[in-house]
C-alpha cells in the first residue's frame, strides 16, 4: 500500500492520480483479479485521447503483468494494433510473407493481415517517454545486462517516484558496478522528487553531482529552490557547470577538427587539380556531388538486392565513387582542360560550363529532390567522452580524411606515378624529353583529383543533402582552403582546412554563424595580402597563374 | 594613337541609338504596340548587364584583372538606387510610417540606421552609386594590388570578397531587407516607375549610360595609358622594369571599372523592381565573365555583345525549354572558351578580314 | 523530373511558342494558365513538384470539360530561381501570353519581386507556400498558411499536457523574413503566454547551413536547465537535412527535446533515414497520411501522372489544390476570366481541401485551414497527433506584431483595401 | 669605391639552403662595358635580381652611384634612377606594335594621370625613328612585336632599354638563338652603347665575350673567381677547372 500512502504527497499527474485510484480495486483482488484487470486495460487502450491512452498505460503498468512489457514495447514500436473488423488488439509483426497477427494478450498466430484491416494504436512523445520509463521499471529485473542498463536509463530520465521500490529491488539484486550506479542515480533523482528526508536527499544530490552531466544537471536544476537542500543543489549545479565549462573547449575542438575534416576532403582533390597543375576546376563541387549520388545508388541496389549489406554499403560506394568521379575527370580532361594548359582563366570558365552540365544533368536523372543516404548502423549515434560528445559519423570522416591524406601523400612521395607527376609539374619538357607520356599524366592527375573528389561526395552524403546543389555549397569553401592553405602543397590545404575549421568553430559561439563565415572569408582575404602565394607557398614555375 | 571610335565601336553605338530610337516608338501606344511594351524594360535589362560587361572586360581584356567578385560593384550600385527609391515611398509603404521602410517596421526598429540617411536625396543617391563600388574597389584594389596578388589568387580573392557580402546582406541586422532585399518600389524622381513614359525614360538613360560608358572604356584604352595596361597585361615584369607602377595602374583601371559597374547595377534595379543579396552569389559574377569572353574579351563592343546575347539566350530558353537551359548555357561556356578563344566577335571579325585583303580588323584587334 | 512531365512541358511549351506573341483580346481558343516555378537552381528542390502538380490538375480539368467550355493551356516558364526573372517571367506571362491567371512562386522574395508586375498589369497570382503574413495584396491570393494558421497553432499544441506541457522555447531559423517575422511573432506570443525572456533561445543560421555541431549542442545545453523544453524551427529546406542528422547522432530524442518544424513535410523528408527522428514535429495544414477519401483519390491521380508511386504529396500541393479549384470555381462563376471580375467572385468561394472540409477564400485574400500537428514515423510520414478544432482563418496582418496589429485587410467594397489602419480608420500606405 | 656607379659588396643571398650567391663583390664604374659569365647556377640572373631591386639580398650591401641604397629599392625605383634591364627570355609586349613598345620605354613622366591625358609630341617620335634605325626595325615599324623574329625582339627589347635612356643597362645573354651575324651586330651595339651607358653583360658565348673585348668577370657558385681580360681570366686554372669540369 506503499504507494497509495505516497500518492497524495507528491506532485503527481492528475490523471495517474485518478487511474490509481480507479486501479485500487484491481489492487486488492490476487492475481487472477490483475490479470482480468490487465486483459480489460489492453482492450480499453485503443479508445479515447492521448491523455485517455496514458491513464491506461500507467495502470498496465502497475499490474506488473508478465505479459505487460511486451504489449506496452510493441506499442512504443507502433506495432498494436487493433482490427477494425472486432476491435480486437492485435501485434503486427512484418515478416518477408507479410504481414501477420498475433493476439496481443494470448499471442496466437492470427495469421496474415490486409493492410487497411488494422490501425496502429498512435502514441505521441508524451506516452513513448510514459512508455519507456514503464517498460524501463518492468524490466529492471531483466537477466539480460544491456536491457537493464537501458531501462536504468529510461527510468532515470523519467525521475518518476513510482519506481522507487522497483528501483530498490533492482539494486539489491544487481551485481554489475555500472548497472548499480545508473541504477542508484536514477533512485537519487526519483528521490528529489518525493519528500524524502533531507539527508536522504543531500545524498541524491551528492550522487548526481558525481554523474556531473546534462542530464544530472536538468534533474537537479527544478530544486535549486528547494529551501531544504537549496544550498547543495546550488553548488553541484555550479560544480557541474565548470566542468562543463572545461569539456566545452575540448568539444568546440572537436567541433573545429571535424568540420576541418570535411573542408580538408572537399579541398584535397582541388589542392591537386589546381595546386599541382594549376587548373581550376570549377565542377570540383559537382564531382563531389557524383561521389554523393554514387553512394545513394549504390544503397538503392543494396536496399532492393541485399539489405544485410548496407552496413557495408560505403565500403562498397567508395571505390565506385572513385570511378566514376575519376572517370568524368578524366574525361574532363581529355575533352577540354588538355585544351587550355596554361590559360587558367579559360578553364576557369570552360569547367563552369560543365559544373553546371553536371548539376542539369543529375537534376533530370535522379530528379531535383534530396536523396535518402542512410547512415550505417556503425557510423550513426554518437559515443560519450566524458562531458563530450563526439558523433560516430563525423569521427568516421576525420579518420576518413586521415586515410585519405596520407594514401595520397603516399602515391605523390613514393610511387612511380607521383615522380612522374612532380617531373611534369616541375618541368613539362624536360619530362617530355625524358621519355614521360605527359598527357598520359596529366589525365591522370586531374582524375586523381577528380577521384578524391567523389571519395569527399561519398563521406559529406552522409552529413549533408544529397541534391543537385551539393557541390555548389562546398566549391567556394573549397578554394579559400586551397588559397589559404598554399597551392601545389599538400600540407598547405591539411593546414588550410583544419586551421581554418578550428577558427571557424571556435568564432561560432561569440558571433553566430553567419558572422563567423564572414569574418574568417575576411580574414582569407586579408592574409592573402600577407601571403599572397597562401600558407605553405610552393616556390617554382608550378603554380604560375 | 588609335581613333576613339573605330568601325566597331561607330557600328555598335549606331545600332544602339537605332534600337534606343525604335523600340520605345515600336511599343508606343500611338504605333498600335508593334512590339509588346514589356520588350522596353527587358532590353533595358539587357542593357545594364552589357554596361556590367564592358567594365569587366576594362579591367579584365585590358589589364588582365580577372575578378570574380564584379557582380558585388553591380550590387552595391543597385543598392545604393534601391535605398533611394524605397525612401521615395515614404508614407505609402503598408504600414504607412513615414520614413522607416516597411521591413523595418515589421522587424520593429525604432529608427533608420545612420547608412540610411541622406538617401532621400537624388544627388547623394547617385553620388553614393558611384562611390560605394569606386571605395571599395579602390580600397581593396590598393591592398591586392600593392602586395602583388594576381592572376587566380586574384580572382579567387575578389570571389571571397562578394561571397562575404552576399552572407552580409543577407543577414537582417544589416538593415538592407534581408533575403527579401528592397521592393515594392513606386517612383523615381517624382516619377511613376509603371508609367510607360518613365520605363521608357530609363531605358533610354541605359543606352546613354552604355554608349557613355564604351567611350569612357574605349578613351583609357586607346589613350598611352592603354598602351601600358596592354604592357601590365602581357607582361607585368616588363612593365615594371620600365619604370610604371603597375599596382597604381591596375588600381585605376579596377576603380573604374567597378565604378561603371555600380552605374549599371543602379540603372538596372529600378528597371526589375528588386534588388537582393542573390546579385552578390559568386554565381552572378562568373557569368559576367562568360559574357565577356562570349563576345571576345579585350573588344569593349564585344563584351557588351556577349551580354545581351546570352541574355536574350536566357530570356528564350528558360520560356521554351526550361529543362534545358542550364544543358545549353554550359555548353555555351565549354563551346566558346574551346573554339571560339577570341569571342564572338573576335571570330566574326577574323571572318571579315579573311574577305577583305586589308588587314586593319586583325590590327586593331591587336591593338584593342 | 522524371520524362514523363518532362514531355509535358515541352509539349506546353511549343503550344505556347505557336501561340502568337501578340494576341489581344482573349476571344475563343484556349485560356492559358501561368506557372511559374523555379525548374532549375536551388529552388528547383521544392518547386519543381509543384509545376507538375500545375499540369496534373490542369490535365484533369481539361478531361472534365476545361473551363468555360474552353481549354486550359499551361503556359510553363522557368525563373531559375533568380529572382528579378521571377518578374521578368511574370511579365512575360502576363503580356505575352495573356494567361488568365498565374500559379506559382516558393520563396518570398520571389512573390515581392514579382507583386508589382502583378499589381500593374492586373492579374491573378496564386502563391502555395506558407509564408511570414504582413501582406495582402487585391491581385495576390494566399493559399499556404499565415503564421497563425501554423506556427501559433503549433505552439499551443506543445505547451499543452499532450504537447508535453513546454516551458522553454529554442526558435531556431535560417537568417531571413520568413523565420524573423514568425520569429518576432512566436516571442511577442510567448511572452505574453508568461515565458519568460531567459526561457527563449533565438538562434539564426545562414542558408544551406551544413555544419549544425555547435548549435545542436546549444540546444542540448539550453535544454538541461531542468524545465520541458521545445525547438521551434524555422529552418529553410535545404539546411534541414544536415541538421536533423545532426539531432540524431548527437542523440536528442523526441522526448527529451521535441522539433516542430514549419518548413519540413514530406518531400524534405524523403531525404533522410527518419527512424532517429520518430516524434519530432511539424505542424502543416495537410499530411499527406491523412485518411480521407479526396486526399487517397488526390495521391492516386498523383502517382498516376508522375508515374512513380514512391513520389510523396506535401502541403504546397494541396494548397496548389484548393487555390486552382478555388480559381476554377470563382471564374464559372463570374462567367470569365477577366481579373477583376475573378477578384469579385472569389471571396466567400468554397471547395474541398483534402482534409476532409472546405477551405474558404477570405476577403483578406488568405483562406481558411485546419491546422494540423503531426508526428514523424519511421516511414517518413507524418502521424497527426493533434488538430484545430475547427477551421483557422489566415490572418494577414499579426496581433502579435505592434504595427501590423492596427491593420486589416478586406477586399471587398467598399472598403477594398489590404491595409486598413483601424486606428487612423483610412487605408494606410499606396496600396 | 669613389666614382663607381655600382658598388656590390660581400652580398649574399640564398633559397631555402641553397646557396645562389656567397659574399659577391662587384664594382662598375660609369660608361664601363662590363661582360659577366659564368656556368649555369652561378647566381648571374639572382645578381642582376638584386641589383634591379627583384630580389632583397640576405646580407651585404648594393649602392648606386655610392648614395643609394639599392637593397631598399624595388624594380620600379631602379628602373627610375636610370638601370635598364633585358631579360634572357626577350620580353616585349608582343601584341603592341614596335613602334608602340619603344613608345611605352621612352624616358618620360611614368604617373597614371600623365599617361592618360598625355599625347605623343614630336621629339618622341624622332627619338622612335632614331631607335628604329639604331636597331634596325624601320620596316617593322607598325607590325606587332609578337611577330618579329627571335633575334629581331631581342632587338628590340634592346631598343626598349635605350629609349629608357639608363645609366647602366643589364643585359642577360643578347645573342642567345642569334645568327653569328647578328650575334656580331649585337656585339658592336653593344660597344656603341658603351661609353655613353655602362653596360653589364651576361653570356655564355664565349665568342661573344671576345667580341665585346672588355673586362670580364667570371662567377662559380655565387663568388667571383676571376676578374680581367678574357686572356687573363681564361688563363686561370681554377677557371679552366670550372670550365672543363662541366
Amino acid at each position: 500500500m506503499k504507494i497509495v500512502l505516497a500518492l497524495p504527497l507528491r506532485p503527481f499527474p492528475a490523471a495517474l492520480l485518478t487511474a490509481l485510484v480507479l486501479m485500487l480495486p484491481a489492487l486488492m483482488l490476487p492475481s487472477a483479479g490483475r490479470a482480468a484487470g490487465f486483459e480489460e486495460l489492453v482492450a480499453r487502450l485503443p479508445e479515447g485521447s492521448y491523455s485517455d491512452r496514458a491513464e491506461v498505460i500507467e495502470a498496465i503498468a502497475r499490474t506488473g503483468d508478465p505479459r505487460a512489457a511486451e504489449v506496452l514495447g510493441a506499442l512504443l514500436e507502433g506495432s498494436l494494433h487493433v482490427r477494425k473488423a472486432d476491435g480486437r488488439v492485435v501485434i503486427i509483426e512484418k515478416t518477408d510473407a507479410g504481414t501477420v497477427a498475433f493476439d496481443a494478450l494470448t499471442g496466437e498466430a492470427l495469421g496474415a493481415v490486409a493492410g487497411r484491416s488494422t490501425e496502429k494504436i498512435k502514441v505521441n512523445n508524451r506516452l513513448r517517454g510514459m512508455l519507456r520509463s514503464a517498460i524501463g521499471a518492468l524490466s529492471l529485473m531483466s537477466p539480460d545486462r544491456e536491457t537493464r542498463l537501458m531501462a536504468a536509463q529510461s527510468v532515470f530520465a523519467s525521475g518518476d517516484p513510482a519506481n522507487i521500490e522497483a528501483l530498490d529491488a533492482a539494486l539489491s539484486a544487481e551485481s554489475d558496478r555500472e548497472v548499480a550506479t545508473a541504477l542508484a542515480e536514477a533512485r537519487a533523482v526519483a528521490i528529489l522528487n518525493t519528500d524524502a528526508p533531507v539527508e536522504e536527499k543531500r545524498a541524491a544530490v551528492a550522487i548526481l553531482r558525481a554523474r556531473g552531466d546534462a542530464a544530472a544537471q536538468a534533474a537537479l536544476a527544478p530544486h535549486a529552490s528547494d529551501p531544504a537542500i537549496g544550498n547543495e543543489v546550488t553548488a553541484a549545479l555550479a560544480e557541474i557547470e565548470r566542468v562543463r565549462q572545461m569539456w566545452g573547449v575540448a568539444q568546440n575542438v572537436w567541433y573545429g577538427l571535424s568540420l576541418g575534416s570535411v573542408l580538408m576532403l572537399a579541398a584535397i582533390g582541388l589542392a591537386i587539380t589546381f595546386g599541382v597543375m594549376g587548373v581550376i576546376n570549377m565542377a570540383h563541387g559537382e564531382l563531389v556531388m557524383l561521389g554523393a549520388y554514387t553512394t545513394f545508388a549504390v544503397q538503392e541496389a543494396i536496399r532492393g538486392a541485399a539489405p544485410w549489406l548496407f552496413d557495408w554499403s560505403l565500403l562498397i560506394a567508395a571505390p565506385l565513387a572513385v570511378l566514376v568521379a575519376g572517370g568524368v575527370g578524366i574525361a574532363i580532361e581529355r575533352g577540354i582542360v588538355r585544351h587550355l594548359y596554361g590559360r587558367p582563366l579559360e578553364t576557369l570558365l570552360a569547367t563552369w560550363g560543365v559544373s553546371l552540365i553536371l548539376q542539369q544533368a543529375v537534376r533530370t536523372i535522379f530528379g531535383p529532390n534530396n536523396r535518402e543516404v542512410g547512415n550505417p548502423s556503425w557510423m550513426s549515434g554518437s559515443l560519450e567522452i566524458g562531458q563530450m560528445t563526439v558523433t560516430w559519423s563525423r569521427l568516421w570522416i576525420l579518420i576518413f580524411a586521415l586515410c585519405v591524406f596520407a594514401a595520397l601523400l603516399l602515391v605523390l612521395r613514393r610511387s612511380f606515378f607521383g615522380l612522374q607527376m612532380r617531373a611534369v609539374t616541375q618541368n613539362r619538357p624536360m619530362a617530355a624529353e625524358m621519355g614521360i607520356d605527359t598527357g598520359r599524366i596529366d589525365a591522370l592527375t586531374f582524375g586523381l583529383g577528380a577521384g578524391i573528389a567523389g571519395l569527399a561526395g561519398v563521406a559529406l552524403s552522409q552529413i549533408d543533402n544529397v541534391s543537385p546543389n551539393l557541390g555548389q555549397s562546398y566549391i567556394v569553401d573549397s578554394f579559400m582552403v586551397v588559397v589559404f592553405g598554399g597551392a601545389g602543397n599538400l600540407w598547405g590545404a591539411f593546414a588550410g582546412a583544419f586551421g581554418l575549421g578550428i577558427v571557424n568553430k571556435f568564432l561560432e559561439p561569440w558571433t553566430g554563424a553567419v558572422l563567423g563565415k564572414i569574418l574568417v572569408l575576411v580574414f582569407i582575404i586579408l592574409f592573402i595580402q600577407k601571403r599572397p602565394r597562401g600558407l605553405f607557398a610552393l616556390r617554382g614555375r608550378a603554380v604560375e597563374a | 594613337m588609335a581613333r576613339l571610335v573605330d568601325r566597331r565601336m561607330g557600328v555598335f553605338l549606331a545600332a544602339l541609338f537605332v534600337l534606343t530610337v525604335a523600340l520605345p516608338v515600336a511599343s508606343s501606344a500611338a504605333a498600335g504596340e508593334l512590339v509588346p511594351a514589356y520588350l522596353v524594360s527587358l532590353v533595358g535589362k539587357y542593357l545594364c548587364y552589357a554596361l556590367l560587361a564592358v567594365a569587366l572586360d576594362l579591367g579584365w581584356g585590358f589589364c588582365g584583372i580577372l575578378s570574380l567578385g564584379h557582380g558585388a560593384f553591380f550590387a552595391l550600385g543597385g543598392y545604393a538606387m534601391g535605398m533611394y527609391l524605397m525612401r521615395q515611398i515614404g508614407p505609402r509603404g503598408v504600414y504607412g510610417d513615414p520614413v522607416l521602410p516597411d521591413f523595418m517596421v515589421f522587424l520593429n526598429w525604432q529608427e533608420l540606421p545612420w547608412f540610411w540617411l541622406g538617401f532621400d536625396r537624388f544627388w547623394f543617391a547617385a553620388l553614393m552609386v558611384m562611390a560605394v563600388p569606386g571605395l571599395l574597389a579602390f580600397v581593396f584594389g590598393w591592398f591586392a594590388f600593392r602586395s602583388r596578388v594576381s592572376g587566380v589568387y586574384l580572382s579567387i580573392i575578389t570571389q571571397a570578397m562578394t561571397y562575404a557580402l552576399m552572407l552580409a546582406f543577407f543577414r537582417n541586422e544589416m538593415g538592407f531587407g534581408g533575403n527579401n532585399g528592397l521592393t515594392d518600389f513606386k517612383d523615381i524622381l517624382g516619377l511613376d516607375l509603371t508609367a510607360a513614359s518613365t520605363r521608357t525614360g530609363l531605358f533610354v538613360a541605359s543606352a546613354v549610360a552604355l554608349a557613355a560608358g564604351l567611350l569612357v572604356a574605349r578613351w583609357i584604352t586607346a589613350s598611352r595609358l592603354g598602351r601600358v595596361l596592354v604592357a601590365i597585361r602581357d607582361a607585368e615584369e616588363r612593365a615594371r622594369f620600365l619604370g610604371y607602377r603597375v599596382e597604381h595602374y591596375k588600381l585605376f583601371v579596377f576603380t573604374v571599372s567597378a565604378v561603371m559597374a555600380g552605374v549599371a547595377g543602379a540603372l538596372y534595379v529600378p528597371q526589375v523592381g528588386i534588388i537582393n543579396p542573390g546579385e552578390f552569389s559568386p554565381a552572378n559574377s562568373i557569368e559576367i565573365v562568360i559574357w565577356v569572353a562570349l563576345g571576345g574579351r579585350g573588344t569593349l563592343v564585344g563584351a557588351a555583345l556577349g551580354a545581351m546575347l546570352v541574355a536574350l539566350a536566357k530570356t528564350l530558353l528558360t520560356g521554351w525549354l526550361p529543362e534545358l537551359w542550364l544543358f545549353a548555357l554550359g555548353g555555351l561556356f565549354v563551346l566558346v572558351t574551346l573554339w571560339l578563344p577570341r569571342g564572338v566577335l573576335g571570330a566574326l571579325e577574323d571572318g571579315l578580314a579573311q574577305l577583305r585583303p586589308a588587314r586593319t580588323g586583325a590590327r586593331e584587334e591587336v591593338r584593342a | 523530373m522524371d520524362r514523363r512531365s518532362f514531355l509535358k512541358t515541352g509539349a506546353a511549351a511549343s503550344a505556347m511558342l505557336a501561340a502568337p506573341a501578340l494576341v489581344r483580346a482573349q476571344g475563343a481558343g484556349p485560356i492559358k494558365v501561368g506557372v511559374l516555378h523555379s525548374l532549375s537552381g536551388t529552388m528547383a528542390i521544392s518547386e519543381t513538384t509543384l509545376k507538375d502538380v500545375m499540369l496534373m490538375l490542369i490535365e484533369e480539368q481539361n478531361r472534365n470539360g476545361g473551363l468555360l467550355g474552353r481549354e486550359l493551356q499551361p503556359v510553363v516558364v522557368d525563373p531559375a530561381s533568380d529572382w528579378p526573372l521571377f518578374a521578368e517571367k511574370a511579365r512575360e506571362l502576363i503580356e505575352k501570353d495573356q494567361v488568365a491567371a498565374v500559379f506559382g512562386c516558393w520563396t518570398s522574395v520571389s512573390r515581392k519581386s514579382v507583386l508589382p508586375v502583378f499589381k500593374e498589369l492586373n492579374n491573378l497570382l496564386f502563391y502555395p507556400v506558407q509564408y511570414e503574413g504582413e501582406e495582402s495584396e487585391r491581385n495576390v491570393f494566399y493559399t499556404g498558411a499565415a503564421p497563425n494558421q501554423q506556427a501559433i497553432p503549433a505552439v499551443d499544441y506543445l505547451m499543452s499536457e499532450d504537447g508535453g506541457s513546454v516551458e522553454r522555447w529554442v526558435l531556431a531559423g535560417t537568417d531571413y523574413v520568413y523565420p524573423r517575422t514568425t520569429n518576432k511573432i512566436l516571442e511577442a506570443y510567448l511572452k505574453s503566454k508568461g515565458v519568460a525572456a531567459e526561457d527563449i533561445m533565438i538562434n539564426y543560421t545562414p542558408f544551406g547551413h551544413s555544419d549544425w555541431q555547435t548549435i545542436v549542442s546549444d540546444i542540448k545545453a539550453f535544454g538541461s536547465a531542468g524545465k520541458k523544453t521545445a525547438v521551434v524551427s524555422t529552418i529553410n529546406g535545404d539546411a534541414n537535412v544536415p541538421f536533423y542528422k545532426e539531432l540524431a547522432n548527437q542523440g536528442i530524442s523526441a522526448e527529451d527535446i521535441p522539433v516542430v518544424a514549419f518548413s519540413v513535410g514530406e518531400e524534405e523528408l524523403a531525404g533522410l533515414d527518419t527512424s532517429p527522428l520518430v516524434g519530432h514535429l511539424a505542424a502543416w495544414n495537410y499530411f499527406m497520411s491523412v485518411d480521407t477519401p479526396e486526399n487517397a483519390d488526390f495521391i492516386a491521380k498523383w502517382h498516376a501522372f508522375i508515374g512513380d508511386e514512391s513520389r510523396v504529396t506535401n502541403d504546397p500541393m494541396e494548397a496548389h489544390y484548393i487555390g486552382f479549384n478555388m480559381w476554377v470555381k470563382a471564374v464559372e462563376k463570374a462567367g470569365t476570366t477577366d481579373p477583376d471580375a475573378v477578384i469579385d467572385a472569389i471571396i466567400g468561394v468554397s471547395v474541398p481541401n483534402l482534409t476532409g472540409g472546405c477551405s474558404t477564400m477570405m476577403p483578406n485574400h488568405h483562406i481558411t485551414k485546419p491546422v494540423l500537428v503531426g508526428e514523424i514515423q519511421e516511414d517518413g510520414q507524418f502521424d497527426v497527433v493533434w488538430e484545430t478544432p475547427g477551421l483557422v482563418v489566415g490572418d494577414a496582418w499579426s496581433d502579435y506584431l505592434p504595427d501590423s496589429a492596427k491593420l486589416i485587410a478586406d477586399w471587398r467594397a467598399p472598403m477594398s483595401c489590404g491595409n486598413f489602419n483601424v486606428e487612423l480608420g483610412r487605408c494606410g500606405g499606396g496600396a | 669605391m669613389s666614382g663607381s656607379l655600382l658598388y656590390l659588396s660581400g652580398v649574399g643571398k640564398s633559397f631555402d639552403g641553397f646557396r645562389a650567391i656567397d659574399n659577391l663583390s662587384l664594382v662598375v664604374f660609369p660608361g664601363e662595358l662590363r661582360a659577366v659569365i659564368g656556368p649555369n647556377g652561378a647566381g648571374k640572373t639572382t645578381m642582376m635580381d638584386i641589383i634591379t631591386g627583384k630580389t632583397r639580398p640576405d646580407e651585404g650591401e648594393v649602392f648606386w652611384k655610392e648614395s643609394v641604397d639599392l637593397t631598399r629599392a624595388d624594380e620600379v625605383e631602379t628602373a627610375r634612377l636610370g638601370i635598364g634591364r633585358k631579360f634572357q627570355k626577350p620580353s616585349v609586349i608582343e601584341s603592341l606594335t614596335v613602334a608602340e613598345n619603344l613608345e611605352l620605354a621612352l624616358k618620360g613622366p611614368r604617373g597614371v594621370a600623365a599617361r592618360l591625358f598625355g599625347r605623343r609630341g614630336e621629339t618622341e617620335a624622332r627619338e622612335i625613328a632614331r631607335l628604329l634605325a639604331l636597331v634596325r626595325l624601320e620596316e617593322a615599324r607598325d607590325a606587332p612585336a609578337g611577330s618579329l623574329s627571335h633575334g629581331q625582339k631581342q632587338w628590340l627589347e634592346i631598343g626598349m632599354l635605350l629609349a629608357q635612356d639608363p645609366e647602366l643597362l643589364l643585359v642577360d645573354e643578347p645573342a642567345a638563338g642569334m645568327t653569328d651575324a647578328e650575334t656580331m651586330r649585337t656585339a658592336e651595339l653593344l660597344r656603341e652603347i658603351a661609353g655613353r651607358h655602362a653596360v653589364v653583360v651576361v653570356e655564355h658565348d664565349m665568342e661573344f665575350v671576345r667580341a665585346l673585348g672588355c673586362k670580364v668577370t667570371v662567377l662559380h657558385q655565387g663568388r667571383v673567381l676571376a676578374e680581367g681580360s678574357l686572356e687573363h681570366v681564361s688563363a686561370n686554372p681554377e677557371v679552366i677547372e670550372v670550365y672543363l669540369g662541366r
